[in-house]
C-alpha cells in the first residue's frame, strides 16, 4: 500500500539547540509506528516537529500535503491529531469541554468517536464529565488526552507517552484501542517507553539516537539486532 | 524573562557608580547635571520596581503609593528639622524616610503580596487610587493640591557640605543610587533573593521546600518600598516640593511601563529610568508630539525587543561574542530605509502638529536651515514619499524570519 | 423621594454604561488575559467617530458603523501587532495596548482637537420617556440602557452557544495544544479582541453624548472598567454585569446623599468607592463576585 | 517495632459531593518503603496531598513524628521532615537545574530566610547540591533552564528537588513515570541507595518497581484501602487482581 | 538696554483639560509681546515669550520652571492656577536667595487667589489682573443694585482659586450686603468631573435664584451644559466666561439664562485694545480675551526706561509701586504687596447689536460692558508684609 506520511530530512531544534539531526521515515496508513529511544534522545521533538509546534526544516509529506510551514491547525484540519507527553488537557474546562473541543470545526471527515463512545471505553471519566480537568487524575488526564484526539475522527494519530501513568489494565486497554484503531485504517505514530509494549503493539519500531532514526525495523528485527537494544535502548 | 543571575554583574555595578560620580565634573551646564539628577532617581525607582517584577514577577500598579510616601515623609522631617533647627543633616533623611516607607510596607504589603498574579496588581491599583484621592482630601498633611515645599538647604552643614548645590544634590543622589544598585544586585544572589524567583515561577512548589512564599513576597515588597522610599526622598530634595501628586496613577505608570520596557534583567531599570526621563523631561520639551512617539516607541519598542531594552543589549553583546554583527547587504540597506523612514515620519509628524498653529509657530524647523512650510504641499508630498520608500525598503531587505531552526 | 428615585434611575443607566464598557474588557481582559490598556481608547474613539459620522449621516448610522470601524481598528492591531508580542506573555501585550491608548489619543486630539467636541443627543431621542413625581426620565437614558441590556443578552448567548467563547479559554491554559486540535486560536483571539473593542467603542456612542466627548474620557474610564472586571470576577460576563450596576448605583448614591461624615462630605468620597470596593474585594474574597479564576 | 511515624486516621476527603478518600487508615513505620496502588482516580495522589497539606482533609487526623499536622500549613510540615515529588512535574520554568536543587537544599541546610548571605557562599550547601547532581545524572544539565529540559528529565529534576530535602518521610507520585525502561533499571536502585534509613512512600504504576522497592503495598480502589501487606500476600490476592493489576499482571517487570 | 531682547518664559498647561485656555493666553502673550517689541515699548527692548508646557501640574511647572532658568530665562509669567502660581512664587524666592545676583521675576497675569498678595506674598511675585476679593467687591458692588436677587448658590473648584471665591464672597455679603443669603456652596474637585448633574440638581433643589461661579474650562463648559440640561434660567454670574470653549456653550443655551462676567476683559473694547483684539482675532480665528497681558508688556516696558536696564533686580525694585499708563488710563502696581490697582468690567451676556457688533467666538451673542467697577471701588485692604531684599 501507499505511504500516507512520508517524512526525509526532517530538522528541527529549540532556538540554538539543533534536536533532530534529519529524520527520514515512512508511515503507511493502517499501520503502527512505534519510536523508542532514550530520554531526551528527540522523540517528543520529532512529534512536535511534525505537529508545527516547532520550527523545522526538510520535507513532512501527509496525502500528499506539504505539512511544514503550515500552521499547526491547519495540519490538525488535514486529519492529523497529537496526544502530548504533558498531556495539556484544558484545566478550566470540564471533561465534557474538553472533548467537545477535540471535534474540529467545519471537520468534512465522519465522526466515529462520540462522547458517548468516549464515556463507555472509560468509565473513570465518564463518572466524572462535569468536573474541570485540571483537578482529575493523572491517569484520567492521559485518557481524557487521548479521547480528546480522537474525537476529530484523525487518520494520522501522533502519541506521545499514552500509556504513562496509566494503571495495569488501562494500559491494556489503551494497546487494544491502538490495534483496533490501525485496523480501521489510522496511521499511527507511538512514540513510547516501554520497549515490550511498543513491541507488541506496532508493526514497524524506529529507535532514535542523536537526533536520528538509527534503527527502522519489524520488531523481530529489533530484537534480533540486540547490538542496536545494547547501543541505543539500554544504559 | 530571563533571570539577572545568569549574566555577571560582578563588574557592571561599581564602574556604574562611577561613571555617576564623574559626570557633574564633566558637565559644566546646570541643566543637563538636573536631567542627570532625575536620571539618577528615577533609575532607583525603576530598581525598586525591578524587585517586585523582576524578581518576584509582582506586577505593582500603585508602586507611587511608595516612592510617594518616602517624599512626603522626607518632606514632614524637612520642614520639621527647619522649624525645630533640628542637628540632623539633610543628607540622611533619604535612608531615613526609606525606613519609614519599609516601615508603612509592612501591612499594605501584608495586605497585597497574599496573592501574586491579577489580584496582586489589582489591589496595588486599588491602594494606589486610594492613597491619591485620600492625600487630594486630607490637604493639612498633603499640603492639598499645591503641596509642601521646604528648602533643602536647611540643617546643620558639615565641610562645605550644602545641598542648595545642584553639584552636591547631585553627589548625594549619585551616592545612593549606586548604592541601591549594588543592593539589588547583591539581593538576586542571596539565598532568598533565589527563592523569590522560585516563587515568581511557580508558587505551589516553594512551600514543599520550607518556605512561606507569602513571607518571601513580602520580604521583597518591604526591600522595594525601602529603595522606593529613599528615591521619593531624593525626588522630593531634588523638587524642594511634594504634592499628591506624587502618589498619582501616572507615576505608578510611567514607573511600571518603562521598568517593562527596560526588561527583568538588572540592566532594565538602569536602561528605564534613563530612558523614562529622557522621554519625559527631555523629549516632552523638544516637541509637542512627544506622546505619539512615546506610544509609537512602546509599540515597535516591544515588538522589536520583547525581551525589553536590557534583553536586546545582552542579545547584542552574546551576538558580538558570537562573531559579532556583520553587516551585509540586507542589513544595511534595512537600517539605511529604517533611518529613512523614521525621519520623514518625524517630519511628517511634526507638520501635523504644527500647521494648526502656523502664525503662532511659523515652519517647523527640524534640523538647522531645513524649514518646512506647513502650508505648502510640497514637504508633505516629499515627506510622504520618503516614508514610503523607506518602508519598501526594509520590507524589500526584511530579515527571513521565523520559521527555521 | 424624588431624588432618591432620580438617582435610582441615573446609578442604573450609569452601571449599565459601565457594564457595556466592562463588557468589552470582560472579553479581551478576563478572557483573553489581555491587560488591554486601550480598552478607554477605543471608548473614546467610538465617541469621536459617532460625532464625525452622526455629523455626516445621522445618528443611527453612527451607532452602526462606529463600533465597526473601531472593531476593524481593533482587529488590524491584533493582528499586525499584538499577535507577535503575544507568544512573550501578557507583560508586552501590556506595553504595546498602553503604546496604543497613546496614539490614539494624540490622533484623536490632532484630528479633532484637544478640547471637547459639540455631540449631542439626537433629537428623536432627546424627549423624556416618562415622568415620575414630576422627575423627567430621557428617552435617551431609557434607550442606552435597552442597548446595554441587549449587548448583555448576545454576549452570554455567543459564550453559551458557541465554541469561540470555549477555545479562548483553552487557549489561555495551552495555546498551542488547542491550535493543534484544529482550532485557529489566532483568527479566533483576533475576532473576540476587535468584538470587545467594538463594544467599547458601542459604550462609546452612548456615552459620549450622554457624558461629556473629549480627548479627557479614555483616561477617566480607564482603570474603572478593570475594577468592574476584577470585582465581578475574572472570565465571569454576568459577574461583570452585577459589579457594574453595584458601582453605578453605590456612586450616584453617594453623590446624590452627600451626607457630610467627618471632615468630608460623601460625595466627595464618590470616586473612591470603586476601589475601596476592589481591595475589600480582592482582600476578602479574591474570585470577585462570580469569578472562575483569580489570575 | 517502632513507633509510626506517619500515621493517617480515619481520613476523609469529599470534593463537593464526589468522595474521594473514604475512613483511610494507615501507619508508616519508620525506614520502610511503603508503595501504593490503585486504578487511576482511586485517590493516591488525593492522599499525597492531604498529607503534604495541599489539601485540608474533611474529617480524620495526620500524625506525623509524633506531631499532629492535620491542620499545619505545607512549609511547616517540610521543615518538619515532610517532602515530596509531584506527579505533574512542578518546576520552577526559568531557574536553571542547580538552582532548583539549591532552593531545595536551602532549609535542610539551615538557610532560613536569609537575604545577607550571597548563595555562592555557601560552602556546604553547594557542595550538597553538586553532589546531587552526580547522583541524579544531572551534573551536564545543571547550567540549563527546567523549561528546557526533556519530559523525563523534568521528572528526575522534580524528584531530585524532594530528595536533595534529605527529609525524614518522603513523598513520590509516580517517580519512574516518563521514564524508558533502561532509565527506570538505572534508577530504582538509585532510588533504594538514597532511601536507606529513610522512610518512603510512593505511588507507582509500574509493577516492577513496585514489587523490587517495596516492604509493604497498599491498594486503595475508589478512595477506600482495599488491603495493606507484604508484595507477596498482595500478588496472591485475588481483589487486588481484580481490582487492579487485571490480566497484564507485573506488566513489565 | 535699546535694542536688547527680552526673553519671556509662560509656564502654563498647554496639554491636558486646561491647554485649550493655556494655548489662548500664549498666543496672546506672543501677540501682545511682538506688537509691542521695539520703538514700540518706551525701553526700545524686544520681547520674546517661550512656552513651557506645565501640563497643569506644580510638580511639572517646577521641572518647568528649572528648565527655564538653565537657559537663563529672568521673567517668568504664569496664571492658570493658583495652586501652580504658589509653588512657582515659593521656589522663586529660594532660587533667588540662593542666587541673588540674578533674581527671577514671576508676573501672575491670571490667578486670583489672595494669599499670593497676602499671607503668602513674596518681593518676586507680582499680580497684574485683580484677584478674588477685588473681583467679589465688584461683584457685590453689582448684586447691590439688584435687590431681586437674594439667594445666592456657589459652585466653584475644590482648589486655592475656587476656595478662595467661596471663602470671599460669603465674607463680603455678610459683611456689605447682608440681605443676600448664600443658599448652598459645591465645591468640587476641579477638571475631574464630566458631569455636573449631581451638583445642579442639588442647586435647583435649593430655590437659589442666582448662580456664582469661578469655573473656567472645562469644569465651566461642563456645568453650563448640565444647567442647559436642567433649563435653569437663574443669573449665573462668572469670572471666566469667555475663556475659549466657553462661549460657543452659551450660545447653545442662547439667552435662556442671563450671564454676567467679571473681568478685565469683554467683547467689543474701543480704540487701540479693540484694533489689538480685532488683528488678534484675525491671526488666530480666535478671541483676545486676556488683556492682563497687554498690561504685563507695558508694565514691563514702563519699568525697563526706568531702570535704564532689562535686569531683573533693578526692574523689580522700579515696578515696587510704580504708576503707569494703560490702554484707556493708568494703573499701580502697589509697593506693599504688589498687587495692581486696576478695574474691572462687568459685562452680560447678549445677541450682537449695532452698539456691539463683535459676538463671542463668531457666535451671535457676545459679553457687552454694563458698567465699569474703578480701582478705588475695588481696591483692598493690605494684608502683606514681605521680606524685601
Ligand atoms: N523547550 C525546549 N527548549 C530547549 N530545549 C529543549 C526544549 N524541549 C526539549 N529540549 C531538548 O531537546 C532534547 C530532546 O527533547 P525531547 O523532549 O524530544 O526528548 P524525548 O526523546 O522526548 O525524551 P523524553 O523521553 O524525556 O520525553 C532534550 O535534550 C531537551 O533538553
Ligand atoms: N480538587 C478536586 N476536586 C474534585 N475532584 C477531585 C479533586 N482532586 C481530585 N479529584 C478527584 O479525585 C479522584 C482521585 O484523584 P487522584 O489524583 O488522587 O487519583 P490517583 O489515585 O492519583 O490516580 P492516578 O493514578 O491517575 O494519578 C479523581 O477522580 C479526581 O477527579
Ligand atoms: C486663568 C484663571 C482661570 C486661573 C484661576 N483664576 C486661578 O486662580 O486658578
Ligand atoms: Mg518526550
Ligand atoms: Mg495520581
Amino acid at each position: 500500500m501507499t505511504d500516507a506520511l512520508a517524512v526525509s530530512g526532517l530538522l528541527a531544534g529549540y532556538g540554538q539547540s539543533r534536536v533532530l539531526q534529519g529524520v527520514d521515515f515512512e508511515l503507511a496508513a493502517g499501520s503502527i509506528l512505534a519510536v523508542l529511544g532514550r530520554n531526551g534522545s528527540g522523540r517528543s521533538t520529532l512529534a512536535r516537529a511534525l505537529m508545527g509546534l516547532v520550527p523545522a526544516r526538510g520535507s513532512v509529506r501527509w496525502l500528499g500535503h506539504e505539512l511544514l510551514g503550515l500552521p499547526p491547525h491547519a495540519i490538525a484540519r488535514l486529519g492529523v491529531a497529537y496526544v502530548p507527553e504533558s498531556r495539556d488537557v484544558f484545566p478550566r474546562l470540564t471533561v465534557a469541554q474538553n472533548l467537545t473541543l477535540g471535534l474540529q470545526p467545519r471537520s468534512t471527515r465522519p465522526v466515529c468517536w462520540t462522547q458517548e463512545w468516549v464515556y463507555d471505553s472509560f468509565p473513570a471519566l465518564a463518572a466524572r464529565w462535569d468536573v474541570a480537568a485540571g483537578v482529575l487524575s493523572g491517569g484520567e488526564q492521559q485518557m481524557l488526552s487521548l479521547c480528546r484526539a480522537l474525537m476529530g475522527a484523525p487518520q494520522l494519530l501522533i502519541v506521545d507517552e499514552p500509556t504513562e501513568g496509566l494503571a495495569p489494565q488501562v494500559v491494556t486497554q489503551v494497546d487494544a484501542l491502538l490495534r483496533a484503531l490501525s485496523t480501521q485504517g489510522m496511521a499511527v505514530l507511538l512514540i513510547e517507553q516501554k520497549l515490550d509494549l511498543s513491541l507488541a503493539v506496532a508493526d514497524r519500531v524506529a529507535v532514535m539516537g542523536h537526533g536520528r532514526l538509527v534503527f527502522d525495523g519489524s520488531p523481530a528485527q529489533l530484537l534480533a539486532s540486540p547490538a542496536v537494544v545494547q547501543e541505543w535502548l539500554e544504559v | 524573562m530571563a533571570s539577572s543571575h545568569r549574566f555577571n554583574w560582578a563588574w557592571a555595578w561599581p564602574m556604574w557608580a562611577l561613571l555617576l560620580l564623574c559626570l557633574p565634573l564633566a558637565w559644566e551646564s546646570r541643566h543637563a547635571l538636573g536631567l542627570a539628577s532625575q536620571m539618577g532617581i528615577a533609575v532607583l525607582a525603576c530598581l525598586s520596581f525591578h524587585v517586585l517584577w523582576g524578581q518576584g514577577g509582582l506586577l505593582s500598579f500603585g508602586h507611587a503609593v511608595y516612592t510617594g510616601a518616602g517624599a512626603y515623609l522626607c518632606m514632614h522631617t524637612l520642614q520639621a528639622l527647619a522649624a525645630h533647627g533640628w542637628p540632623l543633616p539633610v543628607a540622611l533623611l533619604p535612608l531615613l524616610a526609606g525606613v519609614g516607607t519599609a516601615v508603612l510596607a509592612l501591612p499594605l504589603g501584608w495586605l497585597s503580596t497574599r496573592r501574586p498574579g491579577t489580584p496582586f496588581a489589582m489591589i496595588t491599583l486599588g491602594l494606589g487610587e486610594l492613597t491619591w484621592a485620600l492625600a487630594l482630601m486630607w490637604p493639612a498633611w498633603s499640603g492639598g493640591e499645591s503641596g509642601l515645599s521646604g528648602n533643602r538647604a536647611a540643617g546643620p552643614r558639615w565641610g562645605g557640605w550644602d545641598l542648595g548645590q545642584p553639584a552636591h544634590l547631585y553627589l548625594l543622589i549619585a551616592v545612593h543610587t549606586a548604592f541601591g544598585l549594588a543592593l539589588v544586585w547583591a539581593f538576586t544572589r542571596t539565598t532568598v533573593g533565589r527563592l523569590l524567583n522560585a516563587v515568581r515561577d511557580n508558587p505551589l512548589r516553594v512551600p514543599m521546600l520550607g518556605y512561606d512564599p507569602q513571607r518571601l513576597r513580602l520580604m521583597a515588597f518591604v526591600f522595594a518600598a525601602f529603595l522606593a522610599g529613599v528615591s521619593g526622598a531624593l525626588v522630593a530634595l531634588h523638587q524642594e516640593i511634594v504634592t499628591p501628586e506624587v502618589f498619582s496613577i501616572h507615576r505608578s505608570g510611567s514607573l511600571l511601563l518603562f521598568t517593562l520596557l527596560g526588561g527583568a534583567t538588572l540592566l532594565g531599570p538602569v536602561l528605564g529610568g534613563v530612558l523614562m526621563v529622557a522621554v519625559m523631561v527631555g523629549l516632552s520639551g523638544l516637541t509637542p508630539a512627544w506622546l505619539l512617539y512615546t506610544g509609537l516607541g512602546f509599540m515597535l519598542g516591544v515588538v522589536w525587543a520583547p525581551q525589553g531594552l536590557g534583553g536586546l543589549v545582552l542579545a547584542a553583546r552574546q551576538a558580538f561574542a558570537r562573531g559579532g554583527w556583520r553587516p551585509g547587504g540586507r542589513t544595511t540597506s534595512r537600517w539605511l530605509g529604517m533611518v529613512v523612514a523614521s525621519a520623514s515620519a518625524v517630519a511628517l509628524v511634526e507638520m501635523a502638529y504644527q500647521w494648526p498653529q502656523h502664525d503662532t509657530l511659523g515652519p517647523v524647523r527640524l534640523v538647522a536651515g531645513l524649514a518646512l512650510d506647513t502650508r505648502s504641499p510640497v514637504p508633505w508630498v516629499l515627506s510622504t514619499g520618503l516614508f514610503l520608500t523607506g518602508l519598501m525598503v526594509c520590507w524589500w531587505a526584511r530579515p527571513h524570519e521565523g520559521h527555521r531552526p | 423621594m424624588e431624588l432618591l428615585v432620580l438617582s435610582l434611575l441615573n446609578g442604573l443607566s450609569y452601571g449599565l454604561l459601565l457594564f457595556m464598557l466592562s463588557a468589552g474588557l470582560t472579553l479581551i481582559f478576563s478572557l483573553m488575559g489581555v491587560l488591554n490598556f486601550a480598552h478607554g481608547s477605543f471608548y473614546m474613539l467610538g465617541a469621536y467617530l459617532a460625532h464625525s459620522l452622526s455629523a455626516a449621516w445621522g445618528f443611527w448610522w453612527a451607532l452602526l458603523v462606529s463600533p465597526l470601524l473601531v472593531g476593524a481598528l481593533a482587529a488590524m492591531f491584533y493582528a499586525q501587532v499584538l499577535q507577535r508580542v503575544a507568544a512573550h506573555g501578557h507583560v508586552a501585550e501590556l506595553l504595546v495596548t498602553f503604546g496604543l491608548s497613546y496614539v490614539l489619543l494624540e490622533v484623536v486630539q490632532l484630528v479633532w482637537g484637544r478640547g471637547p467636541v459639540d455631540y449631542r443627543v439626537p433629537a428623536a431621542l432627546s424627549g423624556s420617556v416618562f415622568t415620575l413625581w414630576n422627575v423627567r426620565f430621557p428617552a435617551y437614558r431609557a434607550f442606552s440602557m435597552g442597548v446595554a441590556l441587549l449587548v448583555l443578552g448576545a454576549l452570554a448567548l455567543w459564550l453559551r452557544l458557541s465554541r469561540g467563547g470555549l477555545v479562548v479559554q483553552a487557549a489561555l491554559s495551552h495555546p498551542k495544544m488547542a491550535q493543534a486540535l484544529g482550532h485557529n486560536v489566532p483568527r479566533v483571539f483576533m475576532g473576540v479582541f476587535a468584538c470587545g473593542a467594538g463594544l467599547a467603542a458601542l459604550a462609546g456612542v452612548l456615552g459620549g453624548n450622554a457624558f461629556v466627548t473629549e480627548p479627557g474620557m479614555a483616561a477617566t474610564v480607564g482603570s474603572i472598567v478593570f475594577v468592574v472586571a476584577v470585582v465581578g470576577g475574572l472570565g465571569s460576563l454576568w459577574g461583570a454585569f452585577w459589579a457594574s450596576l453595584l458601582m453605578g448605583l453605590l456612586q450616584t448614591a453617594a453623590v446624590a446623599l452627600d451626607l457630610p461624615l467627618g471632615g468630608v462630605r460623601l460625595s466627595q468620597l464618590a470616586p473612591l468607592l470603586p476601589y475601596a470596593m476592589l481591595v475589600g474585594m480582592l482582600a476578602l474574597h479574591p474570585r470577585g463576585l462570580m469569578g472562575q479564576r483569580e489570575s | 517495632m517502632s513507633a509510626p511515624v506517619l500515621e493517617v486516621a480515619g481520613l476523609h476527603q469529599r470534593f463537593g459531593a464526589t468522595e474521594v478518600l473514604r475512613d483511610l487508615n494507615l501507619q508508616v513505620r519508620a525506614g520502610e518503603r511503603l508503595a501504593v496502588i490503585g486504578p487511576n482516580g482511586a485517590g493516591k495522589s488525593t492522599l499525597f496531598n492531604a498529607i503534604s497539606g495541599l489539601v485540608r482533609p474533611s474529617a480524620g487526623h495526620i500524625r506525623l513524628r509524633g506531631q499532629a499536622i492535620t491542620s499545619w500549613s505545607v512549609h511547616k510540615r517540610h521543615q518538619l521532615g515532610l517532602a515530596r515529588s509531584f506527579q505533574i512535574s512542578q518546576l520552577f520554568g526559568q531557574l536553571t537545574v542547580r538552582d532548583h536543587l539549591r532552593c531545595a537544599a536551602s532549609w535542610p541546610d539551615g538557610q532560613g530566610y536569609r537575604f545577607w548571605r550571597m548563595l555562592d557562599h555557601q560552602r556546604t550547601l553547594n557542595a550538597r547540591v553538586d553532589a546531587w547532581l552526580e547522583r541524579l545524572g544531572l551534573a551536564e544539565r545543571a547550567a540549563d533552564i527546567a523549561a528546557e529540559l526533556s519530559y523525563a528529565e523534568q521528572r528526575t529534576l522534580d524528584i531530585g528537588m524532594a530528595l536533595t530535602s534529605e527529609a525524614e518521610v518522603l513523598l513520590l507520585d509516580e517517580p519512574t513515570a516518563g521514564m524508558s525502561r533502561s532509565e527506570t533499571a538505572r534508577f530504582v536502585p538509585l532510588l533504594r541507595e538514597l532511601t536507606e534509613g529513610k522512610t518512603l512512600l510512593m505511588v507507582e504504576h509500574d509493577m516492577g518497581v513496585v514489587f523490587e522497592l517495596a516492604d509493604r503495598i497498599a491498594v486503595l480502589v475508589q478512595g477506600e484501602l482495599l488491603a495493606c501487606d507484604t508484595p507477596q500476600a498482595i500478588r496472591a490476592n485475588p481483589s487486588v487482581q481484580r481490582a487492579y493489576l487485571g490480566q497484564s499482571q507485573g506488566s513489565d517487570a | 538696554q535699546h535694542g536688547q531682547t527680552v526673553r519671556i518664559a509662560f509656564i502654563d498647561p498647554l496639554s491636558g483639560p486646561m491647554a485649550d485656555v493655556g494655548r489662548n493666553s500664549l498666543q496672546s502673550w506672543q501677540f501682545v509681546a511682538e506688537r509691542q517689541s521695539g520703538a514700540k515699548n518706551p525701553a526700545g527692548v524686544r520681547f520674546v515669550v517661550a512656552p513651557f508646557d506645565n501640563k497643569g501640574s506644580p510638580q511639572e511647572s517646577l521641572n518647568a520652571l528649572k528648565a527655564a532658568i538653565d537657559q537663563g530665562f529672568r521673567y517668568v509669567v504664569q496664571g492658570n492656577g493658583s495652586g501652580v502660581t504658589h509653588v512657582l512664587a515659593d521656589a522663586i524666592a529660594r532660587h533667588n536667595a540662593r542666587r541673588p545676583d540674578a533674581p527671577v521675576l514671576l508676573l501672575n497675569y491670571a490667578a486670583t487667589d489672595p494669599a499670593l498678595t497676602g499671607e503668602r506674598c513674596t518681593y518676586w511675585h507680582f499680580r497684574i489682573e485683580a484677584d478674588t476679593t477685588m473681583k467679589v467687591a465688584a461683584l457685590v458692588d453689582f448684586l447691590a443694585g439688584h435687590p431681586e436677587l437674594q439667594k445666592v448658590y456657589l459652585v466653584n473648584q475644590d482648589y486655592a482659586h475656587g476656595q478662595q471665591l467661596s471663602r470671599h464672597f460669603k465674607e463680603a455679603v455678610a459683611e456689605r450686603l447682608p440681605s443676600v443669603q448664600v443658599v448652598g456652596e459645591e465645591l468640587h474637585p476641579a477638571f475631574q468631573l464630566r458631569d455636573f448633574k449631581p451638583q445642579v440638581q442639588r442647586l435647583m433643589a435649593s430655590g437659589a435664584q442666582a448662580v456664582v461661579t469661578g469655573n473656567w474650562g472645562e469644569d465651566f463648559v461642563y456645568l453650563v451644559q448640565a444647567l442647559q440640561d436642567a433649563k435653569a434660567q437663574l443669573p449665573l454670574f462668572t469670572y471666566y466666561a469667555a475663556l475659549p470653549g466657553a462661549p460657543q456653550v452659551l450660545a447653545k443655551g442662547g439667552q435662556s439664562m442671563p450671564v454676567y462676567q467679571v473681568a478685565l476683559h469683554h467683547n467689543n473694547p474701543e480704540g487701540e485694545m479693540g484694533r489689538l483684539a480685532a488683528d488678534f482675532r484675525r491671526r488666530y480665528k480666535t478671541d483676545f480675551v486676556v488683556y492682563a497681558t497687554q498690561t504685563g508688556i507695558q508694565m514691563l516696558g514702563a519699568a525697563m526706561a526706568r531702570a535704564g536696564s532689562t535686569d531683573t533686580r533693578r526692574v523689580a525694585d522700579v515696578l515696587d509701586g510704580m504708576t503707569f499708563p494703560v490702554l484707556g488710563g493708568t494703573a499701580t502696581m502697589r509697593g506693599e504687596d504688589h498687587q495692581l490697582q486696576l478695574g474691572q468690567f462687568i459685562s452680560r451676556w447678549q445677541p450682537v447689536d449695532a452698539r456691539y457688533p463683535v459676538g463671542a467666538e463668531g457666535t451671535g451673542h457676545t459679553f457687552a460692558p454694563l458698567q465699569y467697577v474703578d480701582a478705588r471701588v475695588l481696591s483692598q485692604p493690605v494684608r502683606c508684609n514681605m521680606p524685601r531684599p
